[in-house]
């Protein structure tokens, strides 16, 4: 019985949010209100929802049909371990953010308080629809009013042009993809002609019609996702919204489209094509390494993190394309292992970046900086903030014993467990292909580093830095419940493997639960234990043991006085706060390496000028590769279609006559 | 059957009455008041026909079936609301003493007459006084066109002249050729213009008569329509006339124009058995989305620019009844309805903020959600509306067609969804300009009537989540009558 | 009883042949008009050709003993060889326009584009006239003659009143297949057809005083302000 | 998991702790020796960290909590590591625990928090060296985590222990990806461990250091734990070089008599490996910072060639 009811919970919940947000909207100016009880509710809902899910993903697959929408298509709604999951990944996410997002925004800011409320609520709803549409319409619908509703989140602060453009330029790329996902809809639908998925799972489309109806999807999703070359409105989207915006955008939104994806490539698409999965991969390495590569050399911290999430949607594409790659080959168990990695990275990702951004958010809030050049020593004024911004940081960069080495652990593995496809040239790429992933991994590392460390640590850049404030108790606790869960995703990995069974079985099936948890929970052996083992229980507690250990034994012995003395100025008594490296600076090897990578201006200061400034802009090449050529070529057309009309009555009436002429021909011959 | 009398004879009473007194004051009152006793009229023709079926009256020449009703509920409801967005409207256009007030009574006397023409051309049931109240119907927005007398208006209001009396005069050709191929067969009695008796005997009808015909009253009532090539007096038209007159052009006229388009081509149909009609309707359907979408990019009018994207939706239509089937059908009626909805909200909220900002030219309007968030949020959710962003109705019917497209004819829909895309960035990116940003805009002096743009979106916002069944059915009967 | 039939097979083709005979001259006149360079020869060429349609009308109306045709061809001679002269006249006079016409092509081209035309019109007619009940088989191919004529027309000129005049004559054409091709439509159809040119004509009346005030003139081409820039 | 294998373990700890310093003293005597220089004593670095443990700590002002608990999550993360790496036994108690990528991210985590600890004061120079040390990181952790890969493609696993069993005691094969593997593991230690030609453990000409530009604020004690962290990883560098190349003698087993006898093995291994480096370091100069990249962009193609070698020649397909 409640099996039958988990779905309607889930409902509920969902327009839970809906009211919520209706409720703010109708008390637009009642601050207090918004921020004390609605926002909070929200996060209850959430956690509702997150709860529901866990549920859900053991749950055999429930379906609900809505007296909505079209009258011989009404909304179907469907719960099944694959959206339960990515369900579970929304609340879970959303509670932390919610929660901090009741103590962030602010009066005064951008859109009245109400509004702002609603918006929000009306994103978490559609995303949560977007996970149970089970038909081409309802799917649509949820996706676009997520795509709009974020839209008008971005553009809040929308006094200021380049916010003006970004909106602009997201909700266009946004609505291209749904044009593409439609019509993969369509093509899946087929002669049918009946858009609901379980007419799409039981109606196969012959011949080459798969493919087109995979490339039109992925260039859909991929087009939400920010995949290579539709990545460029994402850099720009991210860091003009708000940060809780940000950060839902980020970590569950980006989701959505690996969500469609899966659910396109393995769920209504019968066979998957082996070249699908190389496909996938080599996109997502070259966005994975584009994405990191900029983020380094970055000088917006939000847009170093918004690159970042380019990178890391990059890593899980690539494990996408293996499992791909391993569901054609028939290797079950391999793609089982693949497809955990990658679903572990979707949550670990919605954790940590998420986490950063709220971060990001309350440096913003107590420094109106977001210019990594201007900002600095940081840890002294908000150490809340710093500390847990850290756990996200060693996360983001893959570090043991975070939860993102854990996927980047199970990825590498189930790279070096591949020999034995058919394909010989595959066994050669796919090693190589594991090599890249370990650099992407490590240059994460470096741009997590620049982040962190200029932003926080060394001497204030500015003055004003000085009156900076830490994050009120909200938003901390919303930040500790993302750090938290960065570190038990981190320290449980066979806890969120046996979640994620349930779904690899409905995807590829077949799952790791009883290889991988057979040793206690403690010791995580995907394969078997002498083949690969990784227990970051036993790290984090052998570090904790060792270190107040060590402390104690070296106080014990030795009694050395502690003082403070200025800094060593290595001979040189004029050094300022500014004469720290700055993000540039800090950038500048990776911009010496990589440099075919970009599209750089820079002026050097003149020897002699008084007052000499060095600048260095890294742009995105695809604009000049592929945007602004398209832009002409739509100007062309535009500017030969005016000609058609020179105001000239005689020319008007030529046009009708020519017509009636012409048609009046063609139908008597 | 007292009804559509009253449906009729209101509308004409009022513009006599208005005629007389429309300069007095309270004239925009009489106005509304006339406009609401007509959807009431029409509210309760459309229940009695829900009731009791299609029905012919007064010697045959008026009959009403589930096709039209529902357009003469729609054009009620529309002109109801576009008058009382009028009076605010033409009370800030004779402060900024640019109508006189004797203009004002030509307004509100030729707008109830227009509204008459309309209501009759839907209503009748003989494709003579069909043609006849059309041409009433551009005599009298010829007048509104020309309300302002300025060198633009009026030349807009001699182009729309113009091409549409020729355009006009070609259909008046085809109507001749129809009555020339069913005086044949029904004899030479006034039957043989009537619909319903000429629906009747269409299988007997000459085909090569009635398909010259089809093509006269297509080139003659599409230019009305503003099919591609015939559209050029549109855009003028829609720029210079004062707003609620754009609002009704797009929002009604093209659709009833539309609306003889389709009773003409459910005869043709059953006279030829191919898909004549069809093809020709799909081929310059599929024009009609195209080149507009790439005039929407170099628009400087902010009412032109709408008004073009009037013409795309029209041939968004013209392609979905082109290609025919219960599902098309639908689609195409539901989009004149969301259509029409959408663009007159649109253009209500338009004309205020041009109002606000002085000017029409898209670059001098600025920041409108600032000055007043009403209006920016109806121009802004108007357009992502019209752009076919669900949750709006406009997505609903879009979809059905794109839909129904992949399925039969996959070649199409390349064509439109790039048609579509160009339309949504060209035209979001002006709109947004317009609503965002830091104002240039004045606040108005009198409060704009902002209830209408809200009911039509709140409306369309339905039909996109929510279809009432009864709506529904009744399209499926108007889709099947259209076949 | 036979010589009923006798005079009635006596009477058919002389009213025919009048008819026919009025046909070719309705397209002697429109090709008349679209060679004439003058604005007051083109308003006689005009009430001529309703001159014409009257006649036929009439003829049509007495052969086939249909009284609401006698309506309409006193309607025709009302409106179209009475008033619409009488207050083109005035009009010309009111705005003192009696200059010639230059067309925006030269003549001789619009002569040969017209035979064109008519050949086409001939040629699409031909399936309808075959198959035309009434006595009169060829009328309507001349009438779509007539009205492609007028179209040309007014594509040609590029005086407003001109362009009236030639959309005129496009309804004369069309009354003319209406009436000899169909032996008329419906009364209340003639009525409000009518009724149409008539307001149609006086809202013109208005309009060209309207834009004599702003263009100082009643070259269209000065009329080229809204447009794609 | 026996009482052995804890025992092993602890020992393994221990004697890792203790030999660190010493195969550093060993290091710079051989190149003292090889450089006709009088040579420091072997026990020299023991002198050092003592009395750096004795004298007073100079914080910087604005050095933050983070500057002071660094050096212990830096030692105590090193320790961790010396102790994964199998020298002693593969019976131990931590070898489920990382297996070799774990250990990859275990050193990363200690470079970044000495980067972290580098850029925390605000100086200039620790930035930069923080910069560099991070660039050079990025470099050779990817040419490193590919030698494991080669290594454990022919093991058909990652976990240390494994591999070492597979190379030690399984039939003798020869395995020309390894040699490959060797050198790109052999330049990548030097750049990891902070060793000419990439940087000089011995200068103080600040623009040339990279480790040393890192860790100029730390003194006293800090610094004390700081470099015997550095040592330490020298030694666990040198053990998986062992464990790789050379696993010869590394047994399976856990018991006494054996343990003495792979310490024993293990002692002569670290002296001739220690002799290896100090050579290495002596006929080579250091190079530019930007010289680098091509350096460990050679060591990952090395590590790359390694792979394919051991696909093409290795396995039978």
């Amino acid at each position: 019985m409640r099996q039958a009811l988990l779905i309607d919970w889930v409902l509920i919940t969902a327009l839970g949010w809906l009211l919520i947000g209706v409720i703010g909207v109708s008390f637009p100016r009642n601050f207090r209100l918004i921020s004390r009880v609605l926002f909070p509710l929200g996060a209850l809902c959430a956690l509702l929802l997150a709860l529901l899910a866990l549920f859900g993903v053991g749950a055999s697959p429930q379906v609900r049909i809505l007296p909505l929408g079209l009258p011989d298509l009404p909304f179907h709604l469907r719960l099944d371990a694959l959206s339960a999951f990515f369900l579970f990944l929304l609340g879970a996410t959303a509670a932390g953010i919610s929660i901090y997002a009741a103590g962030y925004f602010r009066k005064g800011e951008g859109t009245a308080p109400g509004l702002q409320c609603l918006l929000y609520h009306i994103f978490l709803t559609s995303m949560a629809f977007v996970m149970l549409a089970d038909d081409g319409y309802s799917f649509m619908v949820a996706w676009e009013s997520m795509a709009l509703s974020s839209f008008l989140l971005v553009t809040s602060e929308h006094r200021h042009a380049e916010i003006r453009r970004a909106g602009y330029l997201y909700l266009l790329v946004a609505h291209i993809g749904a044009v593409g996902i439609l019509l993969s809809f369509g093509v899946m639908a087929g002669s049918a002609g009946d858009y609901t998925f379980d007419a799409m799972r039981n109606f196969s489309v012959a011949g080459f019609w798969p493919t087109i109806a995979f490339l039109l999807a992925l260039f859909g999703f991929g087009a939400k996702a920010g995949l290579l070359p539709l990545h460029i409105w994402l850099p720009e989207a991210h860091p003009a919204a708000p940060s809780p915006v940000s950060a839902m955008m980020s970590g569950v939104m980006l989701k959505t489209a690996i969500y469609g994806l899966l659910r396109v490539s393995f769920d209504l698409l019968h066979a998957q094509l082996w070249w699908w999965g190389i496909l996938l991969l080599l996109l997502g390495l070259v966005t994975a390494l584009f994405g990191v590569i900029f983020s380094t050399v970055q000088s917006d911290m939000k847009r170093l993190l918004a690159y970042s999430s380019i990178e890391n949607i990059g890593l899980i594409f690539v494990g996408f394309g293996l499992t791909l790659i391993f569901k054609s080959f028939l290797l079950p168990s391999l793609a089982a292992l693949a497809l955990t990695a990658t679903l572990y990275h979707c949550l670990n990702h919605a954790f940590f970046k998420s986490l950063l951004f709220l971060c990001t958010g309350s440096v913003l809030h107590a420094t109106r900086e977001r210019n990594l050049g201007k900002l600095g020593g940081l840890i002294h004024r908000m150490p809340w903030v710093t500390w847990l911004a850290l756990i996200g940081v060693l996360a983001s960069a893959g570090l043991p014993p975070f939860n993102g080495f854990v996927s980047e652990w199970l990825l590498l593995q189930s790279f070096l467990f591949t020999s034995g496809l058919p394909q010989g040239y595959l066994n050669m790429l796919l090693p190589v292909v594991a090599g890249a992933v370990a650099l992407i991994a490590a240059l994460a590392g470096f741009a997590m580093v620049k982040f962190f460390g200029i932003v926080f640590l060394g001497q204030p850049r500015e003055e004003k830095l000085a009156q900076a404030r830490d994050a009120g108790r909200l938003e901390r606790l919303g930040l500790l419940w993302l750090a938290v869960g960065c570190v038990l995703l981190g320290l449980l990995p066979n806890v969120v493997i046996a979640l994620l069974d349930p779904v690899t079985r409905l995807l590829v099936g077949s799952g790791l639960r009883y290889t991988a948890t057979s040793h206690g929970w403690w010791l995580l052996a995907p394969i078997s234990e002498d083949r690969a083992s990784y227990s970051p229980a036993i790290f984090l507690v052998s570090i904790a043991l060792f270190m107040p250990l060590v402390y104690w034994v070296v106080r014990r012995f030795y009694h050395g006085r502690l003082q403070r003395v200025p800094a060593w100025d290595c001979g040189f008594p004029l050094q300022t706060s500014r004469m720290q490296d700055t993000a540039e600076g800090f950038g500048q090897p990776i911009r010496r390496i990589f440099s075919p990578f970009f599209k750089r201006t820079r002026e050097h200061p003149s020897p002699f000028d008084t007052h000499p400034r060095y600048r260095s802009l890294v742009e995105d090449p695809f604009w000049y590769w592929l945007y602004l050529p398209i832009a002409r070529i739509v100007e062309q057309g535009t500017r030969l279609i005016a000609f058609l009309q020179q105001g000239r009555i005689a020319i008007y009436l030529l046009y009708s006559f020519v017509t009636l002429l012409t048609l009046l021909v063609l139908t008597r011959g | 059957m007292i009804e559509l009398v009253l449906v009729l004879v209101t509308p004409f009473a009022t513009a006599l009455l208005l005629a007389l007194f429309g300069h007095r004051r309270g004239a925009a009152e009489i106005n509304s008041a006339g406009s609401l006793l007509t959807l009431l009229a029409a509210a309760l023709l459309t229940i009695r026909v829900i009731n009791d079926g299609p029905m012919v009256l007064y010697d045959e020449q008026f009959f009403v079936d589930p096709l039209n009703v529902f357009l003469i509920a729609l054009t009620a409801l529309v002109g109801f609301t576009t008058s009382l967005f009028s009076r605010p409207y033409m009370r800030v256009e004779h402060d900024h003493d640019r109508l006189s007030v004797n203009r004002l009574r030509l307004y509100h006397s030729m707008f109830q007459m227009f509204m008459c023409t309309m209501l009759v051309a839907l209503s009748t049931n003989n494709l003579g006084i069909l043609w006849v109240a059309m041409e009433m119907a551009t005599l009298t927005t010829v007048l509104l066109v020309a309300l302002y007398r300025t060198p633009a208006s009026l030349e807009a209001a001699w182009k729309y002249f113009i091409l549409c009396g020729v355009g006009i005069a070609q259909a008046l050709f085809g109507t001749i050729l129809i009555y020339f191929a069913a005086e044949r067969i029904l004899g030479h009695e006034s039957g043989a213009l009537l619909w319903t008796h000429l629906d009747a005997v269409k299988s007997q009808l000459e085909p090569t008569v009635l398909s010259l015909a089809f093509v006269f009253l297509f080139v003659g009532y599409g230019t009305k329509t503003g099919l591609v090539p015939l559209h050029n007096w549109l855009p003028d038209a829609h720029a210079e006339g004062p707003t609620p007159v754009s609002a009704v052009l797009s929002g009604l006229l093209l659709n009833v124009a539309l609306y003889a388009i389709i009773r003409c081509k459910v005869l043709v149909d059953g006279a030829l058995g191919t898909h004549f009609a069809g093809n020709l309707m799909i081929a310059f359907g599929l024009l009609t989305v195209v080149v507009p979408a790439f005039y929407l990019a170099r628009q400087k009018d902010v009412k032109r620019l709408f008004g073009y994207s009037s013409i795309e939706h029209m041939g968004l239509i013209t392609f979905a009844f082109g290609m025919g089937g219960p599902v098309a059908s639908f689609a195409g009626l539901l989009h004149m309805t969301v259509h029409s909805l959408t663009k007159s909200a649109i253009f209500f909220a338009v004309g205020h903020a041009a109002q606000m900002a002085g000017t029409q030219i898209i670059d001098d309007i600025k920041g409108l959600i600032k000055q007043s968030p009403t209006i920016g949020w109806g121009l802004m959710l108007g357009s992502l509306a019209i752009l076919g962003m669900p949750p709006f109705g406009v997505f609903t019917s879009e979809f059905m067609i794109l839909t129904t497209a992949i399925k039969h004819y996959p070649w199409a829909t390349p064509i439109l969804l790039m048609a579509l895309g160009v339309a949504f960035a060209a035209m979001f990116q002006k709109v947004q300009s317009m609503v965002f940003g830091e104002p240039t805009v004045r606040p108005l002096a009198h409060n704009p009537a902002l209830l209408p743009v809200f009911v039509h979106l709140g409306l369309v916002l339905m039909l996109g989540l929510w279809i009432p069944p009864y709506l529904a059915d009744w399209y499926r009967q108007a889709a099947k009558l259209i076949g | 009883m036979s010589a009923v039939n006798a005079s009635l097979i006596h009477a058919i083709p002389l009213s025919s042949q009048v008819i026919n005979l009025c046909a070719a001259i309705m397209l002697l006149l429109g090709f008349a008009m679209l060679a004439q360079r003058r604005v007051l020869t083109l308003i006689n060429l005009f009430m001529l050709q309703g001159l014409v349609l009257f006649i036929s009308t009439l003829i049509v109306a007495l052969t086939t003993s249909q009284s609401h045709l006698l309506w309409s061809a006193g309607l025709t001679l009302l409106l179209k060889v009475i008033a619409l002269p009488l207050i083109l006249h005035r009009l010309i006079r009111r705005l003192s326009v009696k200059w010639d016409i230059e067309t925006l092509l030269n003549i001789p081209t619009i002569m040969l584009i017209g035979i064109a035309l008519v050949v086409i019109a001939f040629n699409v007619a031909q399936p309808i006239s075959q198959l035309s009940g009434t006595i009169t088989r060829a009328t309507i191919g001349i009438a779509l003659a007539c009205v492609l004529l007028a179209f040309l027309m007014m594509i040609t000129r590029s005086k407003a009143v001109p362009q009236v005049i030639a959309f005129l004559a496009m309804e004369n054409g069309l009354f003319f297949a209406a009436t000899s091709a169909t032996y008329g439509m419906p009364m209340v159809v003639e009525l409000g057809i009518a009724l149409d040119v008539m307001v149609g004509m006086v809202i013109l009346g208005v309009f060209f005083f309207q834009i004599r005030q702003q263009f100082d003139s009643l070259d269209i081409r000065h009329m080229e302000r809204n447009k794609e820039q | 998991m026996n009482v052995y294998a804890l025992l092993a373990q602890l020992l393994e700890l221990v004697i890792a702790l203790i030999l660190a310093p010493i195969l550093n003293g060993w290091v710079n005597q051989c190149r003292a020796w090889l450089q006709n220089r009088s040579a420091p004593p072997l026990l020299q670095t023991y002198y050092t960290l003592s009395k750096l443990l004795h004298k007073d700590v100079l914080l910087a002002h604005n050095a933050s909590s983070l500057f002071r608990t660094a050096p212990y999550i830096i030692f105590s993360c090193m320790a961790l590591a010396a102790a994964i790496v199998p020298t002693l036994s593969t019976d131990l108690i931590f070898s489920p625990a990382a297996d070799a990528i774990a250990l990859v991210g275990l050193f990363a985590l200690t470079r970044v928090f000495i980067a972290l600890a580098g850029m925390d004061v605000g100086t200039s120079f620790g930035s930069l060296g923080s910069r560099r040390e991070m660039l050079i990181g990025f470099l050779a952790e990817p040419a490193l985590l590919m030698v494991f890969f080669t290594a454990s493609l022919i093991s058909q696993s990652t976990s240390l222990s494994t591999i070492v069993e597979t190379l030690a005691h399984s039939e003798f094969v020869i395995y020309p990806s390894l040699a490959f593997a060797g050198v790109a593991f052999t330049m990548v230690s030097l750049a990891e461990n902070a060793r000419v030609p990439i940087d000089n453990p011995t200068t103080h000409l600040e623009l040339t250091m990279i480790h040393e530009a890192m860790v100029l604020e730390y003194s006293g004690r800090h610094l004390a734990l700081i470099e015997w962290a550095a040592n330490l990883k020298l030694f666990a560098y040198s053990c998986l070089g062992i464990a790789l190349f050379f696993p010869f003698g590394i047994p399976e087993t856990a018991d006494p008599t054996a343990l003495a006898l792979a310490g024993v093995i293990l002692i002569l291994k670290l002296l001739a490996g220690g002799f290896m480096l100090a050579l290495i370091e002596t006929v080579s100069a250091k190079m530019r910072i930007f010289r680098a990249p091509e350096f460990l962009g050679t060591a990952f193609l090395l590590a790359v060639l390694a792979m394919l070698v051991h696909l093409l020649l290795e396995t039978g397909q």
